[in-house]
């Protein structure tokens, strides 16, 4: 898997490419740990080139909401294919992270969201 | 692959039945005492048919069809120096549970459990083997 | 048929597993949303092994098979002209029932029920369809 | 499906071979008749010949041991294939009628236990 960051404005973006499995969900981690410590009030997830997750990548995004909601900042992912999406869904946590299909979307839902909500 | 029979509504005809039931099977191998209830359920059905629904008209017809559908597949994955632990005895966690204390883990084997229809696990000779099927895959033939 | 793959414990190896488990269910025509979870399971739980049974040694190995077992057969009987009677809706008498009523019939429909694992009616352009399948009943490939 | 009957002192036999079906089981249920008649104080049907059951069958026999036993007469089977006493097994029917391997046997079996008890 392929993890790139950007900045922009209030906030982060994380691109992810190819696989998140048990290999590769560390660099995810690592993302996090990075986009975290900018501070920005948005996390956005682009998995627009995502072809696979399994329990460690679905694992780093739970654990990672919980530092989010601590410093108020919201996450939101964008671009998840059908494939993807059942795989949240089977777990029944399709309702946990904000998804929407594109950025627009996901802003979009975050906006209509309160953080309070997301408890 | 379809195999079928047509017969008239007669109960001379059931035997002809029987013997269709019998030989097709036969030449998919499979093994005689399946055939054998096969074979009686089938019967009953047509004799069902021709006597209720038809009233023993001969010159009614119904048709009696084997279908060799798809190919059964099945998983394994054979870990040949397992450790003491048996999957199938792990109490799974509440996806909620792991959900509400933030919890990186734990989610795989609640997969494993949710996608797979039977799972068991198996030990010959030390080797464990875990041995999986889900009913919805099938292959063509 | 039986296919396999070796892999050390490592989890770079998970990729070679999905891609295996993937082709080769591929080469049986199952459809991609059923390969897709069974890619899933199977890499949940070699990825289990690598990590709690193997502690991500790779020079453990741990193995993947995929056997195409046996063939599915299912059966039919059409009805052509039906009455307006569905087997399905009967509602079986107790054996113990026509026992003591020293009655003779009534046991087809039982006989049939206790036989077959599943059995449906189908109504197609007015034709009457029974199909029915019996779990243990497969054919050799 | 064939049918003979013998009678022979106190007992009469009805010998079947091939298949008792819905086409024959008319043929076994004529032979009844007949051998009723005859007030031997046993009937034997003798399966030893017999190559497959389906309902129809299955139905005279529970019913002629309704006739049988308001006439006092004992029923017995033998030479009962394991695949003809699996069809009885499946119904929960293998206790309702004496079944011996042999004529030997059933009659053992019929001495063995009261009328009253085949209630
Ligand atoms: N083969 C094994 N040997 C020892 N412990 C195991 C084994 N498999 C699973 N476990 C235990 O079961 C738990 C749940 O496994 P799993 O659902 O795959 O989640 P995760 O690996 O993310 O913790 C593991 O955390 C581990 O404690
Ligand atoms: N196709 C049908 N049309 C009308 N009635 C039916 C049909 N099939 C079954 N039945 C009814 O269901 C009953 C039970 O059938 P079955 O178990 O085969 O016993 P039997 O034919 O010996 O009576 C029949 O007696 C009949 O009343």
């Amino acid at each position: 898997m392929e993890v790139s960051i950007s900045e922009e404005g209030n906030h982060s973006i994380i691109s992810l490419s190819g696989d998140l499995d048990a290999s590769s969900s560390i660099s995810l981690d690592n993302a996090f740990t990075s986009v975290l410590s900018s501070q920005r009030s948005v996390i956005f997830v682009d998995c627009t080139k995502l072809d696979y997750i399994s329990s460690p990548g679905i694992g780093v995004f739970i654990s990672r909401l919980g530092d989010c909601e601590r410093q108020g900042i919201r996450l939101g992912l964008f671009g998840v294919s059908d494939k993807i999406l059942k795989v949240f869904k089977i777990l029944g946590l399709d309702q946990l992270i904000i998804i929407g299909k594109t950025k627009q979307e996901a802003e979009l839902n975050i906006n209509a969201t309160q953080p309070s909500d997301r408890m | 692959m379809q195999h079928s029979l047509r017969i008239g509504c007669s109960n001379v005809n059931l035997k002809e039945v029987r013997t269709f039931v019998e030989n097709t099977l036969g030449a998919y191998r499979v093994p005689s005492d399946e055939t054998d209830w096969v074979v009686l359920a089938i019967d009953e059905l047509c004799a069902n048919l021709i006597a209720h629904a038809h009233g023993w008209d001969p010159s009614h017809q119904i048709e009696v069809c084997i279908v060799n559908e798809a190919s059964v597949i099945s998983f394994q994955v054979r870990d040949p120096a397992p450790d003491g632990f048996n999957l199938l005895d792990y109490k799974l966690p509440e996806v909620q549970q792991i959900v509400s204390e933030k919890r990186n883990g734990g989610l795989g084997l609640i997969l494993l459990r949710r996608i797979m229809d039977e799972i068991r696990a198996e030990r010959h000779n030390g080797e464990l083997v875990y041995w999986m099927r889900k009913y919805s895959v099938r292959g063509s033939l």
